[in-house]
Formats: C-alpha cells, structure tokens, sequence
C-alpha cells in the first residue's frame, strides 16, 4: 500500500491521539546513515553539511519517518571541555574528562553556535530543515544531563560520588541541565525537535536508586522546559530498563523509546500511559538474515500496535554503524506494510 | 437589426427575440481578438471571454442591450466589464446552481419585464407563442439534421451542423449554410468541453478528418437542440429552460455526469474528445472526472485557440485514432 | 511582564527568550474551550516552526501578548478539532460561505464549526507544495485557486478531523471554490449545498419599493434576501436533524456573540488605521480580520484574545508607540495575499497598510439583531463584495481610498482566480489617479527578489 | 531487416531490426529533418522495409507505415520492457505520458504548448545559468537537496531560479530544484490519466542524471530501458 500522509503528518497525527495511515517507522539511523551515504564517519560528525546530507540519503534510502541529527552522547560535556579523539573511521573517542582537569565551578556552559561540535550539530538541523522540514520531523538527539554529568568526569569516579558526595553530583548535574537547555534553545530555533537520550542512565549501567535520584529529576526538568514550548517529548533509554519502567512516567515525557526489555511487558506497564517507541534488537539487525528480520518485525509491529497511547516501530538503540543495508531496508519495509491502521 | 447579445444557454432566446432584436450568442473565439481582450482583463481571463470583449468592444453600435447569466463566473463578470467599457445596457440573469426554481421563476419574470422596457413592447400570449413556434420550429429542422448525425453511420459532420448551429446562435436563419450530407465510417466520438466558438470550425474539421463527431455537449453548438417547449406561453418557456440538461456548474454534478454518459452510450460513441479553453476551470474539474469515471478513451485539447491547426494537435489526434482502433 | 515591553517587531528567537519569562499560570490560563485537559494554546512560534510551519523563520511578529495568542489560537485550531472530536464534540464543515453558516452552527451545544478553507494558507506557512501536489494527484487544475489545498487536506484526513456535515455555498460565490467542494463531495461527505444569489444592482429605471440596501451602500432586490434565508433555514433544519435540538433564542445568542467580535474587530480596524503611528502590524492585524470567519471555533476563546488586541492597539494608539516608523507610507491593500510573508515584506519595504479590501465585507457588518435571525443573516451576508458586481466592488474600493490619507494602492492577485483575472484591470482602471501595484503570488516561496523590488520600487515613488 | 526512424524536433532516431537492434544511429535533426532522414537512411544500410515515426515522420519517403510517436512508444516499450504499464518521454517539445494495457495505448496525455512541461525546460535554464548539458546533470545528482522552484511557467521559472542564484543559494540544489519542478510537472500532467508502476522513461530524458534522480524520488521506482532514445524507433520498426 503506497503512503498516503508524510512521516510529518504521521507523526502530528500519532502525538494527538489520533491513528494515522500506518504507523510511524523509525529505526535509530544515526551514524548509520554515513554508511548509506559512502562517507567517512569523521566527515559525517564534524561537518554538519555532510552530516545532514547523509541523513538525507539514508531517508531517500529507506522510506522511515524522522531524520535522526546525531552521533554520540558526549556531544555536550565535549563543549564543556572533555577531550575527544576523532579516528577516521569510528566515533570519536573520550580521551579526558574535563572534570580531571579543573572543577565543575570553573567549566563554563557551552554556547552551541560556538563550542565543541554543537556547530556541526546547529548546521545539521539547519540544512536537514531547510531541505525537509515541511515533511519530515527533524528530530535531534540531546544527551540528558546525567548522561553528560557522567560524561563530563571519569565514570568510576561520578558514580563512586553519587554515593560519597550527592552534593557535588548535584552541581555537575544543574551545569549539564543548563547545558542541555541551551542546546534546546538552539535546536528549537533551527527546527528541529529536541529528543533527550539518556542512555547512561539505564539500568544496564546504574541502579534503579541511582536512576531516581540522579537521572529521573534532570530528565523531568529537561521534559518540562520542553513542555513550555508545547513540544511532545520523545525520551530514549537504551539498554535494561525493565526495573525502573513503573518510573518512566514520572519523567512526563511524551513517549519513551525503549530497548532490551519485553514490549509485552512494557505494554502491560505503560500501554494507557505514555506512547512506546522501540525496540527492535540491533545486534540482529547487525547479524541477522533478512527474512528473518521481517518476520520478527511484522510480530513486533503486531504487538506495539496494540499500545493503547500509540505506537512508533523502532529499533531498540541506534541502527550498528555498519548494518548490511538490505537489512535495515527489511526493518523498514516489514515495519510498513504491517502497520497499517486505515484499511 | 440591432442584436441583443446573450452568454449563456439558459437565456430563453424566444424572450430576446420577442424584443425586436437580434439574439447574437456571444461565442467568440480566436488567437487575434483574445489577445486584444486582454485590454480589458488580465492574460488569465477565458480566452472566449476575452475574445467576446473584443467582439463587443469593436461592434458596439450593433448591439442594443447584452443579457448575462450567472452560469459562470468569468461570463457574469465579463459583462460588468462590457458595461464599464461601452454604453450598451446590460442585464444580468440569476442562474441557480442548485435545484432552485423560485429563483429561476423570479428571474424569468424579471427579464421578461425589463426585456419589455428595454424595447417598449408589450410581450402578450400570442406573440409569445408565435416567438415559441418559430424557434421551435427552427430546431425541429436542426433536429433532422443533429439525427443525421447521430446515425450509424454518420451521414453530416459536425463541421457542417457547426455552420447550421452558427446561423442559429446568431439568430441568422436566412443564412445559407451548406451541409456536408458525407457518409462516414470513421470511429464515433462525442464532444465535450467549454464553449466552441464560431471560431472553432477549423478545428472541428482538423478532428472529423480522422473521427467523427455523432454528439456534443458544451456551452454552444447542440444544447439548443434540448430546448423543446411543449406550450408556447411564458410558463411553458420556464419550465423548458429550467429542465433542460444541466451544464456543468450545477451542483451537484450527478445529474450533468449521468447525461453525457447517457448520451455516448446512446450515440455508440468509440470515444470522448474534451475541448477546454485555458483557465475555465471548472470545465476542467469535471472533465477530468469524467475521465475517470467514464469507461471510454478520452483526448483531452486544453487551449487559448493558438494550439489550433498546430502539427502537435494533428499527432495527438493521429494517435488517439491509432489508439482506437487498437483497441477493437 | 508584558506591559513593560516597548511595542516592536520580533523574530522567532526573540519570542523564544521573551516566553522564557512567561509565568507558567499564564501558560496555562487558556486552554482550548476553558478545558484545561485538552490542550494550551500559548507557546512561542518556534513551536509551531518545529512542527513544520516552515515560513515562521522568516516572519516578524508583534510582541505583546495579545499577538502571542491570536497565533497560538492559529495555529492550534488543527489540535483543537481533533481534540474536540475526541471528546464528544460535532465538527461541522462550513465552506464557501464566509461568516454566516459558522453563526447557525455555533447556535448548536456542542458543535464547532470551522473553514477547511483556510489551509489554503498552510502551503505557504509550511512552505510546501504537500498539499498542492497531492491535489494535482486528486485531479485538480494546477491553475486553479490555493484553496484546492483543502481538498488534499480532506483526503488525508490529518489536518481536521472528517466533520459530521458539511455545508457548501455555489452560485455567486466562487467557480474555483464550488467545483473543489464538489470533489470534496464525491470522496463521501455530507455535504449540503446552499445557493448563493448574485446581488444585481439596481437600475435607475426600477421601482424603488421592491429595493433594500446593504450596509455598505449595495442597492437589490428585497427578494433576494428571502432567498438566502430560506438557504440557512434548510441549514438549521439540516443541524437540527444532525443534533436533535434546536433552540432560536440559542441562534439569538450566537448572533449577538458574533455582532459582538465584529464591533471589535471594526473598532481596532479603525483605531489602527487613524494612529499616528501603526500600532499593529499588518500581518496580525489580517489574521484578526480572517478571525470574523474562523474565530467561531471557539468563539469565547477569541472574542477574548480580540478584545486584549484592541485594548493593545488603543493603549498605543494612544501613546502614540507603535511598531512601524512615522514615516511608513499608508497604502491600502485589496484582495487578501495568499503568501503571509508579503505583508511583512511590504512593511519591510515602508508600507502602512491602513485600508484592506479582503473580500471578506459580509464577515465585518452587523447582523441586525431585531429582526427574524434568518433574515438578519441574509442581509449581513449580502454585503458581501464577491457576489456583486465589479463595478460596486470597485466603488466600495474608491469610497475607502477617498476616506484615508492614502497614498497608494497595492492589489494582490492570484493566477488562475477568476475574480483576480476579470477585476484587477478594473479596478486598476477606476483608481488611475492614485498609484496602483499590481502584484503576483505565484506559489509558496514565490517572494522573489523581482517582486520585491517592484514593490520596493513602487514603495519609492510614493515618498 | 527493417528500418525504424524516429523524426524528432532535436534527433532523428535510426534502427535497424530484426527482432534485436542491429545497428542503430543518432542525427540532429537541427530543422533540417529532410537532411537527417537521408543521412540515417545511408547509415543503416541493408533493410528492405522502413517504417517512420515522430513529428517529421511524413518527410519520409517510401516508409511502408507511419505511426504517432505515441503508438511507437507503446510498441517499443514493450520490446524493452514487457511488463510496463506507464511511459513517460520527456522531449524537447513535447512531453508525454501513456498508459498501456496488454501492451496497447489505453490511455496518453501531453503537455499543452507550455515549455515548462518539457526538456526545453531544462535547457533553457542551464543556458541561463551558463552550464552545459552534462554538467547540469552531473550537478543536480550530487545535490543535497532541491530548491523548491513553483512557477509553472519557465519564463517565470527563469527570474525565479535567478533570484535563488542571487540569494546565494547552492547551484546544485537549484538545478536539482529544476528537475524537480520539471518532474512534478510530468506528474501533474499524468494525474490526468493516473500513473501506476512499473514505468518506464525513456526519451532522451533519462541521459540527465539529476532528471532520473528526480523522477525516482517522485515516482518511487522508476524502469530506463538499455537504450532509451531508441524506443520510438524500434517501435516503428515493429509496425510493419
């Protein structure tokens, strides 16, 4: 069946309780799409031109509904001063965390149009805009303050505080929200809609404790700003999040795109209260055969389209760099033609 | 004779005529006059409007008065130019779109008041009914020949029923017209679209030397032929001009689709031919619905007139003919 | 905060920092129909911006909070319609009609009516051809009206939700717009015709007991007045059918709810036009006139937000402030611009437009209120200057010039609109002793470097 | 062994055939058709019947059958390309869509006089923009997106694209601009009968690569047959 609404139209549709034509297909094509395009994944990152046109390749490619501005969640604590390394063909690497250098008091705030990569970022949205911000959501991915809090020092060390020194955790937390505010700010102003990812704060990495008292308060925050704008606000978290899900909703996000835990359990917890996004399993989409991908996304699209609030068919993380193309074109395509909600 | 110039065919022509005028249906239509209408309104005004503004323009001491309709947009609006730019008095006539007959009525009683103010005559029962017989009687002939037409096979082009239907509009029945009598065997196609002007015999031949056309339907040439008045009063010429097919502005459009699908079956029609002057959209609108709707071949001729006689007209007329004949 | 702001034109991302300062009760002090459940109207542009509306990025807007809301109550009314179905509410079609029908419908407990009409204007706002093309697709004339737009919007079924009925004018109104309906017809809706007579204007000759005049000086037949009302008696018959109820003294109401908006918004029209400087900019101040058709939708609601525009233009007029220079040159403005953009950019380049000819009238005169309500909605719609003749309309145009302190005229024109192709020359023709522009709006994006400098070329010949 | 000529307004299009493309030549027509028809007749020497196509097709003589280009089309695209149901031909004068069924016309459309419908179109503005044919193409494929280009008018089109030019806009998104704005002409134009896959470009249309890219992002998937300016002429060979 051929598309009758544009993924823009779909997707205003989805967050207005309303059912679209189909439902919205959104694997996480991130730097994947440097793949797509033939480019160098240093090019892709640090050239917000390139970095967009590889989006738009990928989306000529695949037919899916968002182009996804991102490529690593130390974006921000880069700003801030942590040192990256940028090997040609890998994403950069952290090589020292500003917070082994000097103290959280003396790390200024970055200004997007200036510090770090923000501007590779800023340029992105605005040529992705430019090209398809009538039909296609611009969304951009901004790591949530507990990511970047950690990102900002030695991981070890930040978590050994949340413990010894919640204080000093709580410091570095309020200049990453700041952080994290102000690059909405400037999304917003180029178009593109601001998707907080805070993968660090998954129950693969911290404690549900932790996640509540150091992730889940940042995140609400950075939920309400962005409900100040009259935004609808997609919050991913990779990894294990089946111990905090009875927490999500405290976060107010708008829809929440999960990874390795049970849709059907997911469902069960969240189904009335917030619109799922997910969670197809990348390392398959990695290593798996085709067939098989679209058999085992037309069951999961069956399912997710059950949730009471909305659906969006998604993968559970990013799309792997260097996942075959024709496995990502079955996701996309098995994902259509089950998610049909007009007949 | 000074004429009475009129637009549309839900102008009751008996009425006109009762008057002592001429009644002149305004169906120009040509690349020279069309281009110097464009004095009075923009490039993307009807061509047929423009070219009728010229017409007006330059004839103006012809015509005694100018009666407009409501049937569409651009023709109400030309005479509200024809008023602005010349001294010729001008009434325009309240054409429902919808199934309206008190409106239609009213109208009627109107026009034919201020047609016998205009020309100072007392319209009374028997010149009426003398004015219904005459018209009437001319279209039992055109008739005749519209079946001749219509016969399988077709014995009169309409090129030549054009030159008869001319005579008519322009109220000319003295006219001599010659009437092409050639049998031919050539596909059967019915004619839709906006108005086919005076102007449009050229091309009327251009089509029947590889098709033949067995029926029509637009503003001009055979409507008239729907017109058959039962009793010769006013009554009887209301009622006629009400019912008669609708035209393609009527809301809704079932009741004009039905008709010229009616029709083509009726008159065997191979196929459609779609004439549509640039910017009559609404013409568009549903000649494209009949396109898709209607289970024949359709050759669609969008022009301002200039496409006329063009070598790219000819292969587009060429092929819809191979195309036909593929078919069967 | 907001009285403390010198009135100004902004950008987007002014907006942005001045909503950071919005007190979070404010926010949420207007809600769509006083319900706090269904949705908010405030946000800054950028809002709208990252949810498509391309064009925003390049508009300036007035900062008071008063223009903050009339386009948050803008640019929500698709959120709203949706809302409203969804809870319990009768979405009704009004189309073609232009301020009468949406008055009988509002008469109706728990019905809103709206204009599928208006997204004409969303290729422009979203600076996309989506609709457009898709209409092509649907088989519409690409020469034909930007209102076709509303047909793509029909069939995608995204932009409102499919309203329970649907009530369409033919006749004097518009070809482009009633073959359009037609094809929104034939895709499965109820739709109910209404027929539109065409106000022939008196002659000398005719006998003066039979004529009643308009508001605005239009001279016709009493009859015709009847015909109209006998079309929105069959509308009421046809809600009533819908709805079950049907109470005059609600329709009473509703007709005293919209007088109500129309002295307003005539108010600020003419305390605007009189200031020594302009207290509002163009563009709002047609968002606000377009209100007298759309802002029925939730009428409390936008009377509201009127009312706070006029007590923002008579406090500056007052003072004095405004948001354009004292030496911005009034022009007046006929036919409304498909491309919002351009009376931005017509500012930009030293216009003040202080006289509109939307053809809009019918939707800014008062409907009499002590007459039968059928009747008195008749009359208020004949003034309308589309279903007349040019020449009146032409008149109406030359009264208005005459009155102001014009000094020229711009006439916005779209390929392939009938009126445009057999007016403009017209009224060109009758204004020949002002300056008079004649200008294009081809397309969205269609604000060329060219057009601009024809206006600001004419702009410089009227100093 | 037949000869198959196309008469076009820019090439005139030879094949020899019999039953597969035996040789095949490429004249421009350059206003001198009489002139192009003899050099592809002495060209292709060694048919013994000879069938003509195209707007020149009646300058041919001793052709045994002449055809439209629309019934060439049709015959030719189904020697390409069995299973196709649409055909679009962007020409220099004209542009075409046919639709087919069982390998017969079932329906066609051209553009009306307007140039904004063809491939004139696109030269006209890459002289504006002082670029060569292929340098236009090899631009509008590399582009990252296209510049919306509305007017349906290319004199329009022409002020429109030096205004974008002025406000400094990339030269690669204005030309794939213009190949957008050509091919959403094509498709207004065959809305009008209803395009449906699989279609098939041929023409000299497909020899422009930002022009395929256009048609593939509007129409989805989109057939070019080996060699696509031949179409017309292996149609004609077929006909007789």
């Amino acid at each position: 069946m051929k598309d009758i609404l544009t993924p823009r139209e779909r997707f205003g549709l989805l967050v207005i309780d309303e059912k679209p034509d189909r439902c919205n297909v959104l694997p996480l094509v991130t730097s994947h799409a440097a793949t797509v395009k033939g480019m160098r994944l240093r090019d892709y990152y640090t050239d917000g031109e390139k970095m967009a046109r590889a989006q738009i390749a990928a989306l000529e490619t695949y037919g899916h509904d968002a182009v996804s501005i991102f490529s690593e969640v130390g974006i921000i604590a880069e700003a801030m001063g942590t040192e990256f390394e940028y090997p040609e063909n890998d994403l950069p690497i952290q090589r020292k965390p500003v917070l082994e250098k000097c103290a959280i008091d003396d790390v200024e705030c970055p200004d997007p149009i200036n510090d770090g990569r923000l501007p590779v970022y800023m340029e992105a949205i605005e040529y992705a805009y430019d090209a398809l911000g009538d039909r296609v959501p611009i969304l951009a991915y901004v790591p949530a303050p507990f990511t970047t809090g950690m990102m900002l020092s030695n991981p070890n060390k930040f978590l050994i505080q949340t413990i010894r020194e919640p204080e000093a955790v709580g410091r570095i937390l309020d200049k990453s929200l700041r952080a994290a505010i102000d690059l909405c700010y400037h999304i917003i102003d180029k178009g593109g809609l601001p998707l907080i990812v805070d993968p660090l704060a998954s129950s693969s990495v911290v404690s549900p404790a932790t996640f509540r008292r150091y992730a889940l308060p940042y995140e609400r925050r950075l939920v309400q700003f962005l409900h100040r704008y009259d935004l609808d606000v997609i919050l991913h978290i990779c990894g294990d999040t089946a111990p905090i899900l009875e927490l999500l909703p405290e976060t107010r996000a708008d829809l929440i795109s999960i990874d390795q835990v049970s849709l059907a359990k997911t469902q069960e917890v969240l189904s009335g209260k917030m619109r799922l996004i997910g969670n197809y399993d990348t390392s398959k989409l990695a290593f798996s055969a085709a067939e098989e991908i679209a058999r085992e996304v037309r069951e999961m699209v069956r399912l997710g389209m059950t949730t009471k609030k909305g659906y969006i068919a998604a993968t559970g993380c990013e799309v792997p760099v260097h996942a075959p193309i024709p496995n990502v074109m079955a996701f996309v395509n098995a994902a259509k033609e089950s998610g049909w909600y007009w007949v | 004779m000074q004429l009475i110039g009129y637009t549309c065919s839900y102008i009751p022509v008996e009425l006109l005529a009762l008057t002592g005028f001429r009644p002149y249906r305004l169906l120009h239509g040509d690349v020279d006059s069309s281009k110097r209408g464009e004095k009075f309104v923009r490039v993307d005004a009807c061509p047929m409007v423009k070219s009728n503004l010229d017409h007006i323009f330059r004839n103006q001491n012809d015509f005694a008065a100018l009666v407009g309709s409501t049937g569409c947009d651009m023709s109400r609006r030309m005479l509200d130019v024809a008023a602005e730019n010349t001294r010729i008095p001008v009434l325009v006539f309240n054409n429902p779109r919808t199934d309206n007959r008190t409106i239609f009525h009213d109208e009627i009683d109107w026009l034919t008041q201020r047609l016998e103010r205009l020309s100072r005559r007392q319209f009374n029962p028997a010149s009426i009914q003398n004015e219904v017989t005459k018209w009437e009687s001319m279209r039992v002939e055109l008739r005749t020949i519209d079946e001749r037409r219509a016969a399988n096979p077709s014995q009169v082009s309409t090129a030549s029923f054009h030159e008869v239907m001319t005579a008519y509009c322009q109220g000319a029945f003295d006219r001599d017209v010659s009437i092409c009598r050639e049998r031919a065997d050539r596909p059967r196609v019915y004619l839709l679209g906006s108005a086919i002007t005076y102007e449009s015999n050229a091309i009327l031949r251009l089509i029947e030397d590889h098709l033949r056309i067995v029926g029509d339907f637009n503003c001009g040439l055979s409507r008239a032929l729907d017109i058959r008045i039962q009793e010769p009063t006013l009554a009887g010429i209301e009622e006629t001009y009400y019912g008669q097919p609708p035209c393609v502005f009527k809301r809704p459009d079932r009741r004009f689709i039905d008709h010229v699908r009616d029709e083509t079956r009726r008159l065997n029609c191979t196929g459609v031919v779609a004439w549509t002057l640039d910017y009559c959209d609404a013409y568009e609108f549903e000649l494209r619905k009949i396109e898709r709707t209607i289970d024949l071949p359709v050759l669609r001729i969008r022009s301002d007139f200039s496409l006329q006689g063009s070598s790219q007209l000819r292969t587009r007329i060429e092929a819809f003919v191979e195309m036909l004949c593929s078919k069967t | 905060m907001f009285e403390d702001i010198a009135p100004a034109k902004i950008g987007l991302e002014e907006w942005s920092r001045q909503f950071a300062c919005v007190s979070d009760d404010l926010i949420r002090r207007y809600t769509y129909y006083g319900n706090n459940e269904w949705g908010i109207y405030l946000s800054p542009p950028a809002t709208f911006m990252v949810y498509g509306a391309r064009e925003l990025k390049k508009l300036k807007y007035d900062n008071s909070l008063a223009a903050l809301r009339l386009w948050g109550f803008t640019f929500n009314e698709s959120e709203r319609l949706f809302r409203a179905r969804q809870n319990g509410m009768r979405v009704i079609a009004t189309m073609g009609d232009l301020g009468t029908v949406p008055v009988i419908v509002m008469a109706f407990p728990s019905c809103i009516p709206f204009y599928p009409d208006c997204t004409w204007w969303t290729p422009f706002f979203n600076e996309s051809t989506v609709l457009l093309d898709k209409a092509s697709e649907l088989g519409v004339p690409e020469a034909s009206c930007f209102v076709r737009s509303s047909l793509a919007a029909f069939y995608k079924r995204a932009y409102f939700p499919k309203p329970e009925a649907l009530f369409a004018s033919t006749g004097a109104s518009c070809d482009d717009y009633s073959a359009l309906m037609q094809m929104v017809q034939d895709l499965g809706h109820d739709l109910t015709w209404l027929e539109i007579p065409y106000r022939r204007q008196r002659h000398e000759e005719d006998d003066p007991e039979e004529f009643c005049g308009t508001e605005q000086g239009y001279q016709y037949a009493a009859r015709f007045d009847n015909y109209l009302a006998n079309e929105y008696r069959r509308v009421w018959d046809k809600m009533r059918a819908l709805t079950g109820n049907g109470d005059t003294a609600e329709l009473k109401r509703s007709i005293r709810k919209a007088n109500r908006l129309r002295r307003l918004v005539a108010k600020i029209k003419k305390t605007a036009g009189q200031a020594s400087v302009a207290p509002f900019p163009a563009l709002e101040m047609m968002v606000v006139e377009f209100g007298n058709l759309y802002g029925y939708g939730d009428i409390d609601e936008w009377t509201d937000i009127v009312e706070m525009v006029h007590n923002t233009v008579s406090e500056r007029a007052a003072k004095g402030t405004g948001v354009l220079g004292p030496d911005a040159v009034p022009i007046a403005w006929i036919t409304p611009t498909a491309d919002p953009l351009l009376l931005n950019v017509a500012e930009n380049l030293g216009a003040r437009i202080v006289e509109t000819e939307y053809v809009i009238n019918q939707a800014h005169v008062e409907i009499d209120e002590n007459i039968d309500p059928f009747l008195a909605l008749a009359r208020s719609f004949m003034n309308a200057s589309l279903i007349g003749s040019t020449s009146e309309r032409v008149r109406r145009i030359r009264d208005s010039v005459n009155q102001g302190r014009i000094k020229g005229v711009i006439i916005s024109n779209m390929l392939g609109c009938s009126h445009c192709a057999m007016e403009t020359r017209l009224i060109e023709e009758k204004l020949k002793d002002l300056p008079v522009l004649s200008i294009d709006v081809p397309a969205p994006m269609g604000i060329t470097e060219q057009l601009r400098t024809r206006i600001s070329a004419f702009m410089e010949t009227l100093r | 062994m037949v000869l198959g000529l196309d008469v076009g307004s820019s090439y005139t299009k030879g094949v020899l055939f019999d039953g597969t493309i035996v040789r095949k030549t490429l004249i421009r027509t350059s206003f001198k058709p009489r002139q192009a028809i003899e050099q592809a007749q002495q060209e292709l020497q060694g048919y013994a019947r000879m069938a003509a196509t195209g707007y020149g097709r009646e300058l041919v003589a001793g052709a045994e059958k002449t055809i439209t280009e629309i019934t060439a089309f049709a015959r030719g695209a189904s020697y390409f390309e069995p299973s196709v149901r649409t055909i679009i031909d962007i020409g220099g004068q004209d542009s075409k869509v046919i639709k087919l069924k069982d390998g017969h016309v079932d329906r066609f459309v051209m553009n009306d006089r307007c140039a904004a419908g063809t491939g004139n179109f696109i030269e006209k503005i890459a002289q504006a923009l002082s670029l060569s044919m292929p340098e236009f193409g090899e631009l509008a494929v590399n582009a990252g997106r296209a510049e919306t280009i509305d007017s349906l008018c290319v004199v329009m089109a022409e002020t429109e694209i030096l205004s974008l030019v002025g406000e400094g806009k990339r030269l690669e998104d204005i030309v794939a601009g213009v190949c957008d704005a050509l091919v959403r002409r094509i498709d207004g134009i065959g809305s009008q009968i209803g395009i449906e896959e699989p279609i098939l470009f041929c023409g000299g249309g497909p020899l422009n690569p930002g022009l395929v890219k256009s048609m593939k992002r509007v129409f989805g998937n989109v057939l070019i047959p080996a060699d696509p300016q031949f179409v017309g002429a292996v149609g004609a060979a077929l006909s007789v």
